[in-house]
């Protein structure tokens, strides 16, 4: 147990790891030559998007790689031990032993058939030798939920994951993880998949344990912000290979290696300075009138139906140009309300006002018509577009359903396919062939081709990786530019809202708590809910610091340029 | 190309379809092979297997069996296959309609379904058979009507989740007709997975078929092999090999569907195939 | 959700899915009625054929005595009235009122066709367990092979097979019937006959649904061992077997039993197959040589408890599917 | 032969020795016979329902005033002697004494008056056609029976066996309606044996009345019919001695000759002489092409009887020669014969315009397959090949004894395959399929095929009501010839149905009803 490491001795060393991909991969090696030690009561944060093998170093440590997926060379030691050299039983100790992990998806990542107090004492029974009474095991579960911070945990521990909300189910993994005073603690994205204030708290608690057990902690993450938050050091993964590592405050102050300063600087930031003006005509474009929505979820027979409030008398207004930005947490509703604006979800009552019509009163053809200058682009890219369809059909057929010429669409949407950084010979290749941010082009232009005045933009960056995402997000400020486009754009993240919206709006539990230009919600919230959002945004404190804005609008251009020779 | 290419490294995939292909080379053939209608009483009864000619033996009116098994390949094959696609006909409909429309459609349209997988699928076909008296048509359309359950529910299951995935709404604000999205987006997307099951169904239609012979309710023109098996049962202790051959051709040709199908539906779709079997 | 709830939860739904199992089985009913109505030959004619020789006046008596004379709507309408009053008809075939004609067989069907259920729930599952668990090994493709070659068997050849292996050729077991007919056998001894009796039946019954749930419950096992969580249970540091006591079987039970709920319709239709090859006494064989006699009573009554065989087990199943599955219990997931 | 003559002859019968039956000493009591019953009867009272598993069972529970003989000479059953009045309108019989039923109540001829004036007329087809002829019925004492008839009707001293006149309990069923009285189940009769238990599906158990009225009988404990639906199985259980006894088409033909081989078994085709069943393929008269007689003669040409015979039946048929068995009295083999020839069936339709079509073909007829057994189905199979020869396309409608049965009962037919009992005489068994009075559409076994011809009609009516057998041998000749010739339906088989039994039981064939007998004095060395 901890006890045993001395006070000093690194709890985890990597040193000159190596691990292969299976044959036929997209590399040779997942991760390449990569050495890094935690100390005791030390954050160390991975850094890297997607496919920089980061999880592969946490799963590695725990011998929990994929099968097919081996180290080919270099050590891992956890608390003196390697665990590559430990017979099963000696592995088993480790594991939930010394070392302990949470991971990404704590819905998945917990039995969804036993109650979470069984899942706490059976890390317990496994460790504890001699084998502790039933009713002492019982009261160290009782602890270990109250130490998570859940509340009521006489109730909690007789419940099932799916009761619980994400927040509450990532403290459950936590409790699982300290069950055994675990000298190290891995948590891979353990923040990935919650909400911002949900995401803040959970660092508070990993960081409080770590505190008052002294223990070390490799954290994975994406997120520059969170580093900001947590990290003592850092480690800059890119392809598999170390890019740079060393203390937070020094790889965020002055970073050494480019690709590191381009993720930084990926980053977005409130350009607070430049809103760039609005000609406010007396008219909006569109009009939103007091939407209502409710949704009933069905439970078997004689059941009361659960009622869940998605909009509660929601007005906004949108002006030639302008883009208002729609923020709240998972469940607030923000997707409702762009998906009832284009009628793919009926609103219980209320109205929607463009082009001089009222939408929610259009049936069929004439909804087809009046849809047709308000657009949206989801989330996934990878959803939106038609396996079975080339690129250059999808863009076409919305100005074909118009009648225009199959020749003029096509024509059209090759120009399209190179405006939003694509080479036009996209258009006769199929959507499997693009990665996720090109796709997210490809969605843009499509529905561009139908020459909207309103764009709605559902998530639209979310599932994109940092640096991919800032190119987008410069795309779509450009067009908006030069189409005077107006645009709704609902996002989580209120960094990103911050960069590139004239107006926000908030939403919780369907309503609208607060309204404002960017500025006025950014720098003075007048509700308590809204600072709590603000607060909640990771590596805030560090990356609203002066100086760092400033240069923001410079950047830009730059990053178009690198984001078109990306593709 | 791609799914065939993925399809000839799939191994068991291949036996399935040689196995298959033989299967229908012979019913194809059958007519050259043996040019005698499989009822010409050719030799003595219960000519044992290979002597006189008789490969397989002869049955109780000195009938070749091997005769009777080629020709069996051609009914229990058009049968299958038929009935499958009157199966895939009132599934996909059902399916499609109650899946776009939901609602109170779609509760009807899946009572309705429940219903018929409710009632025992082969008594009830015993009941249709008798009730219309046996023939190629009734068997047929008996076969289809209680195998289009599971079709109609995959039909319906592939169309929810397409229903609402983002590139049909995508589809829908670009101003496309609702009739464009379901037969230009919809359909082939889902059209896969249900392909898979139909040619399931085939194996499964062909076993009912035989079943039902077996119990004395086959079309009486038609030498099938439930036929011959159901003739063969009561002299089993005389002539095992009126009843062993044609219940090998079964198992053989099912089994080459069914290792087909799963192949298929491996190569197409892994999803459909782990939710399958 | 507290455990008490959940029960009461249970109990709701058992009530809810009772009410829709009287509604069912009123549309059932009159779906049968409408169904064997349709079908071509007078009952009376039937009758008549029976006796040898026949002349009007008998056929109009007969006619009189079932209401066969009065319009269908008043049959059916009489029909669903003896339903509820659980009065299945009288059958004039038989001469003996219907309920009893299928009480006496429903045992012996019952006795075969949930042997051979649980037979191969409990075999298939295990086998299909171990060959997940040891996926890819020579074990797991011998099981596979086997399950893929019974799933491609027709049910009545297999017994047919069996009989020529074991009876005729071996001479090992009884080919047919329920229990050795007029011999004197302590009571242990009479069991063990018809045990003796059901080996073939059950065997041949119980294969094709073995090798469904052991390919189902394999597939489930590899499913399930790719989840998130049984990568928590080894990062637990937990040994092989807990894990697969403790986290997977369970989880991969889940799917094997919603099947096997479906399931239970095909295996009542088997039974009919099984029981005519085998002679075994019951419901099975009653179906087909009521609907040989065309008689409506029996055939109408079989249909109705048959379906409600069925709708129960699908109701039990669907009750052990919320006892493993908590999610099921209250509507979420 | 005068009256007199004809009387003596009478009288004698009613004394004659019961034939057939071992009354050497050494029979020994006790012993159980274990045979088969298939399909299951629906009921055991054999006054109710005349199926044949109903009438082998019930036989040993139901008795008849007499017994018919090899030769359908009538000998003693429940009554010990009978006389008929020499204008052959009156008969009497007298009852053998102590007759009880199973419930212990004596027997009497008020059981008889009611049984057949009362309640067979009401549930006996067959007994309602007979006693019909009956003017008036007494008993003038508890052991005397008379009847009067209308007119005389030779063949009425046949209609006392236990198949065609089973006596039932007056004190049961008088004044109840008779098909749904509960006593039905327990079958209360005359007969050596009572029912013990029936356990439906599976068996049906009689042990031996004690109270029964000849000495000594029955000599057998108890006796089991087993019920075994599937053919193979039934043949299983003959072999390995489950059963000792079995009858009718309990064993398919083909099994026959293994059984013959089989050292411990005994075989014979006696016992169906007052059956003598019948078979022949049905051909609706009213219908082209049906309705030539030509193309009827061809039909019986092309069909090769010995060869069907052979195949089907496997050699327990005899080919037949017209409408009466070989087995029936007053059966003249002096008549037409249709030998197997293709050509001579070809020449018949060509001569009557139905020649080759394009496609070679001459016709297509539907023929439906009569679904009681698995022969039929074969025989169906046979004739489509026969036909093809000529280039008539059968096509064999598969249906269910419900649509079978309703089609031919309602002319809706084209052909089939049918089958009939000779009742041991023509006017009972035979004139019914011929005569033009019995041409009653919906029901069945009657002139389906809607044969009339005014001559034959005269024949037929004319034999029912004489007395003398020379006479009435002339007057069934003539008819068999016409017959022969119009071909009303195709003549196929004398079907010979085998008993087949373990050597240890004897007595098992004493009659003409064979396994319908009521087996009192089978016993076992």
């Amino acid at each position: 147990m901890s006890e045993s490491v001395q006070a000093n001795a690194p709890v985890l060393a990597v040193d000159r790891l190596s691990i292969a991909l299976p044959k036929g991969g997209d590399r040779p090696l997942a991760v390449e030559n990569v050495s890094f030690e935690i100390k005791p009561n030390e954050v160390v944060c991975l850094v890297g998007e997607s496919g920089s093998g980061k999880s592969m170093i946490a799963h590695a440590v725990l011998q929990l790689l994929p099968r097919g997926v081996d180290v080919v060379s270099g050590a891992v030691t956890v608390a003196g031990q390697d665990p590559s050299k430990l017979d099963g039983r000696g592995l088993r100790n480790l594991r939930g032993g010394n070392a302990a992990m949470i991971f990404q998806e704590p819905l998945s990542s917990l039995n969804p058939l036993k109650r979470v107090g069984k899942q706490i004492e059976e890390m317990i029974l496994a460790h504890q030798r001699p084998t502790p009474s039933m009713a002492e095991v019982r009261e160290r579960v009782q602890t270990l939920l109250t130490q998570v911070g859940l509340p009521n945990p006489l109730l909690l521990e007789k419940s099932y994951p799916f009761e619980l909300s994400g927040g509450q189910r990532q403290r459950v993994m936590i409790a699982i993880a300290m069950a055994n005073r675990p000298a190290l603690l891995i948590a891979d994205e353990p923040t990935t998949a919650l909400d911002v204030t949900t995401q803040r708290q959970i660092l508070r608690l990993i960081d409080d344990l770590r505190r008052e057990r002294g223990m070390g902690v490799l954290l994975i993450t994406h997120d520059f912000g969170v580093v900001a938050d947590v990290a003592d050091r850092v480690v800059v993964l890119r392809h598999g290979k170390v890019v740079e590592q060393g203390t937070a405050s020094e790889v965020l102050r002055n970073p050494q290696a480019a690709y590191t300063r381009e993720l930084i600087d990926a980053v977005p930031k409130a350009r607070l300075a430049d809103i760039h003006d609005t000609i406010v005509r007396p008219e909006p474009l569109l009009e939103v009138v007091g939407l209502q929505k409710t949704f009933r979820v069905k439970r078997g027979w004689l059941q009361p139906p659960r009622e869940v409030v998605a909009a509660e008398g929601i007005s906004l207004t949108l002006h030639e140009g302008e883009t208002l930005a729609v923020v709240g947490e998972s469940g607030s509703g923000k997707s409702t309300l762009g998906r009832m604006i284009m009628r793919l979800t009926e609103p219980d009552a209320g109205a929607i006002r463009f082009g001089g019509a009222d939408l929610r009163l259009l049936r069929g053809e004439a909804l087809r018509q009046a849809r047709r200058r308000l657009q949206i682009v989801f989330q996934d890219p990878f959803a939106s577009l038609d396996p079975r369809q080339k690129v250059g059909d999808a863009i076409a057929r919305g100005p074909m359903a118009y009648g225009t010429s199959r020749a003029e669409a096509m024509a059209q949407a090759r120009k399209l396919l190179a405006r939003v950084g694509l080479s036009e010979t996209a258009a006769d290749r199929y959507p499997h062939e693009f990665s996720g941010g090109q796709r997210q082009r490809i969605c843009i232009a499509r529905a561009l081709a139908l020459k909207p005045r309103v764009l709605i933009a559902d998530e639209a960056v979310s599932a994109l990786d940092i640096s991919v995402q800032a190119q987008v997000l410069a795309l779509l400020a450009e067009l908006r530019q030069e189409m005077r486009l107006a645009m709704i754009f609902i996002t989580h993240d209120l960094r990103i809202a911050a960069e590139i919206a004239d107006r926000v709006i908030v939403l919780q539990k369907g309503r609208i708590v607060e309204e404002g230009t960017t500025a006025e919600v950014f720098t003075a919230p007048r509700q308590a809910y809204t600072r709590d959002l603000l607060d909640a945004i990771p590596g805030r404190d560090f990356f609203d610091q002066p100086g760092f804005a400033a240069a923001a609008g410079a950047r830009q251009t730059a990053r178009i340029d690198s984001g078109i020779d990306a593709v | 190309m791609e799914t065939v290419r993925a399809f000839l490294r799939h191994p068991s995939g291949m036996i399935g379809l040689v196995l298959l292909l033989i299967v229908v080379v012979v019913a194809i053939i059958a007519p050259i092979m043996f040019p005698v209608s499989p009822w010409e009483m050719v030799g003595a009864p219960f000519t044992p297997p290979g002597e006189d000619g008789l490969w397989l033996g002869g049955d109780t009116l000195g009938r070749d069996v091997a005769a009777g098994v080629a020709y069996g390949a051609r009914v229990s094959l058009l049968i299958g296959i038929a009935s499958a696609l009157a199966a895939m006909a009132i599934g996909v409909v059902v399916g499609a309609i109650s899946g776009y429309f939901g609602g109170k459609v779609d509760l009807v349209l899946m009572r309705m379904t429940e219903l018929f997988q409710t009632i025992p699928a082969f008594v009830l076909a015993i009941l249709l058979v008798a009730t219309f008296n046996p023939s190629l048509l009734t068997i047929i359309l008996t076969i289809g009507a209680v195998s289009w359950p599971p079709l109609a529910r995959l039909t319906r299951a592939e169309f929810l989740r397409l229903r609402h995935r983002e590139f049909v709404e995508a589809a829908q604000c670009q101003g496309e007709r609702t009739w464009r999205i379901v037969l230009g987006h919809i359909l082939p997307n889902a059209i896969s997975p249900i392909l898979v099951v139909t040619s399931l169904t085939v194996a499964t239609a062909i076993l009912l078929e035989s079943a039902l012979s077996f119990m004395g309710l086959g079309d009486p023109n038609l030498m099938s092999w439930g036929f011959m098996i159901g003739a063969g049962r009561t002299v089993i202790r005389n002539a095992w090999w009126m009843s062993v051959f044609p219940g090998l051709a079964i198992l053989v040709t099912v089994l080459a569907i069914n290792l087909f199908g799963e192949g298929l539906s491996d190569v197409l779709n892994p999803r459909v195939s782990r939710r399958r079997s | 959700m507290t455990p008490l709830g959940s029960a009461a939860a249970i109990g709701l739904q058992a009530i809810s899915r009772i009410a829709q199992l009287v509604a069912v089985i009123l549309v059932i009913a009159t779906f049968n009625f409408v169904l064997v109505r349709a079908a071509p030959g007078d009952p009376a004619q039937v009758m008549a054929g029976q006796s040898g020789a026949s002349d009007p006046k008998l056929l109009d008596d007969l006619r009189k005595e079932y209401g066969l004379d009065k319009p269908y709507f008043v049959q059916l309408v009489s029909h669903l009235g003896r339903i509820v009053r659980l009065d299945l008809g009288y059958s004039y075939r038989q001469r003996r009122p219907v309920v009893d004609l299928i009480l006496e067989r429903l045992p012996a069907t019952l006795l075969l066709t949930v042997t051979a259920f649980c037979l191969a729930l409990l075999i298939g599952t295990a086998l299909g367990a171990l060959a997940g668990l040891a996926a890819g090994s020579v074990l797991d493709t011998v099981f596979t092979v086997l399950s893929l070659v019974l799933y491609a068997t027709p049910v009545f050849w297999l017994g047919l097979m069996l009989v020529l292996v074991f009876s005729v050729t071996l001479g090992w077991l009884p080919p047919f019937g329920y229990e050795t007919i007029n011999v004197q056998l302590s009571p242990i001894a009479h069991a063990l006959d018809i045990m003796k009796h059901m080996i073939m039946p059950v065997t041949s019954l119980a294969a094709i649904y073995l090798a469904i749930y052991a390919r189902l419950m394999r597939s489930s096992i590899i499913e399930v061992a790719q989840q998130d969580f049984i990568k928590t249970a080894r990062a637990k540091g937990l040994s092989g077997t807990r894990i697969v006591v403790g986290h997977m079987l369970r989880n991969a039970l889940v799917p094997v039993v919603t099947v096997a709920g479906m399931q239970a319709g095909a295996l009542v239709g088997g039974a009919v197959v099984i029981e005519t090859v085998f002679a075994w006494p019951g419901l099975g064989r009653l179906t087909f040589e009521a609907l040989l006699q065309r008689d409506y009573p029996v055939l109408l009554g079989i249909f109705l408890i048959l379906s409600i065989v069925v709708i129960v087990l699908n109701l039990l199943t669907d009750l052990v599917y919320r006892l493993i599955d908590p999610r099921m219990t209250t509507g979420a997931a | 032969m005068n009256r007199r003559e004809f009387t003596k002859a009478m009288l004698a019968c009613g004394a004659a020795i019961p034939f057939g039956i071992t009354r050497a000493a050494g029979q020994t009591r006790g012993g159980t016979l274990n045979t088969i019953i298939q399909p299951e009867p629906p009921v055991l009272v054999t006054a109710l329902n005349q199926q044949q598993p109903t009438l082998t069972l019930g036989g040993k529970i139901y008795e008849g005033l007499l017994k018919y003989d090899a030769d359908l000479k009538p000998m003693p059953g429940m009554a010990q002697s009978w006389e008929v009045s020499p204008d052959g309108l009156t008969y009497t019989f007298k009852l053998f004494p102590g007759i009880t039923f199973h419930d212990g109540k004596p027997m009497t001829s008020e059981d008889v008056v009611f049984s057949c004036m009362k309640l067979l007329v009401e549930t006996h087809p067959r007994a309602r056609q007979n006693f019909s002829r009956v003017a008036s019925a007494e008993a003038p004492d508890p052991l005397t029976v008379v009847f009067e008839l209308k007119q005389p009707f030779a063949p009425f001293i046949g209609c006392f066996d236990c198949t065609s006149a089973p006596i039932v309990p007056k004190h049961i069923y008088d004044g109840t309606d008779y098909r749904k009285n509960p006593e039905n189940d327990k079958a209360i009769g005359t007969g050596p044996f009572k029912l013990k238990e029936w356990v439906r599906g599976s068996h049906v158990h009689l042990v031996r009345h004690d109270g029964y009225y000849l000495k000594d009988e029955p000599y057998l404990d108890e006796i089991v019919y087993r019920v075994i639906p599937d053919a193979a199985s039934r043949a299983l259980a003959l072999e390995n001695g489950t059963v000792q006894l079995v009858q009718w088409s309990d064993v398919e033909f083909y099994d026959v000759q293994r059984f013959k081989a089989q050292k411990n078994l005994e075989f014979t085709t006696k016992g169906y002489e007052y059956f003598a069943p019948h078979q022949w393929l049905e051909m609706n008269n009213r219908i082209a092409p049906m309705n030539d007689k030509r193309f009827r003669q061809a039909v019986m040409h092309l069909i090769d009887r010995e060869a069907f015979s052979k195949r089907v039946y496997f050699g327990n048929a005899k080919v037949a020669t017209g409408p009466i068995s070989s087995k029936t009295r007053f059966y003249d083999p002096n008549v037409k014969r249709y030998e197997f020839s293709v050509d001579k069936a070809k020449a018949l339709l060509d001569d009557m315009g139905l020649k080759p079509g394009a496609n070679g073909k001459r016709a297509e007829i539907k023929y439906i397959v009569p679904p009681y057994s698995e022969s039929y189905q074969r025989a169906g199979e046979f004739f489509r090949q026969s036909f093809a020869r000529v280039g008539i396309d059968l096509v064999l409608v598969g249906t269910d004894m419900a649509g079978w049965a309703e089609k031919v009962g309602n002319w809706d037919y084209e052909m089939t395959q049918n089958l009939l009992y000779q009742l041991g005489d023509p006017a009972l068994g035979v004139a019914r399929t011929y005569i033009s009075s019995n041409i009653k559409k919906g029901i069945l076994f009657s002139n389906t095929q809607g044969y009339s011809n005014p001559e034959v009609d005269k024949l037929f009516d004319e034999a029912a009501i004489t007395l003398d057998a020379a006479k009435r041998q002339e007057l069934y000749s003539k008819v068999q010839q016409i017959l022969v010739e119009d071909v009303p339906v195709a003549w196929t088989l004398e079907i010979e149905y085998p008993i087949i039994y373990d050597k240890a039981f004897r007595n098992i064939v004493t009659t003409g009803i064979g396994s319908h007998e009521t087996f009192g004095s089978v016993y076992k060395s």
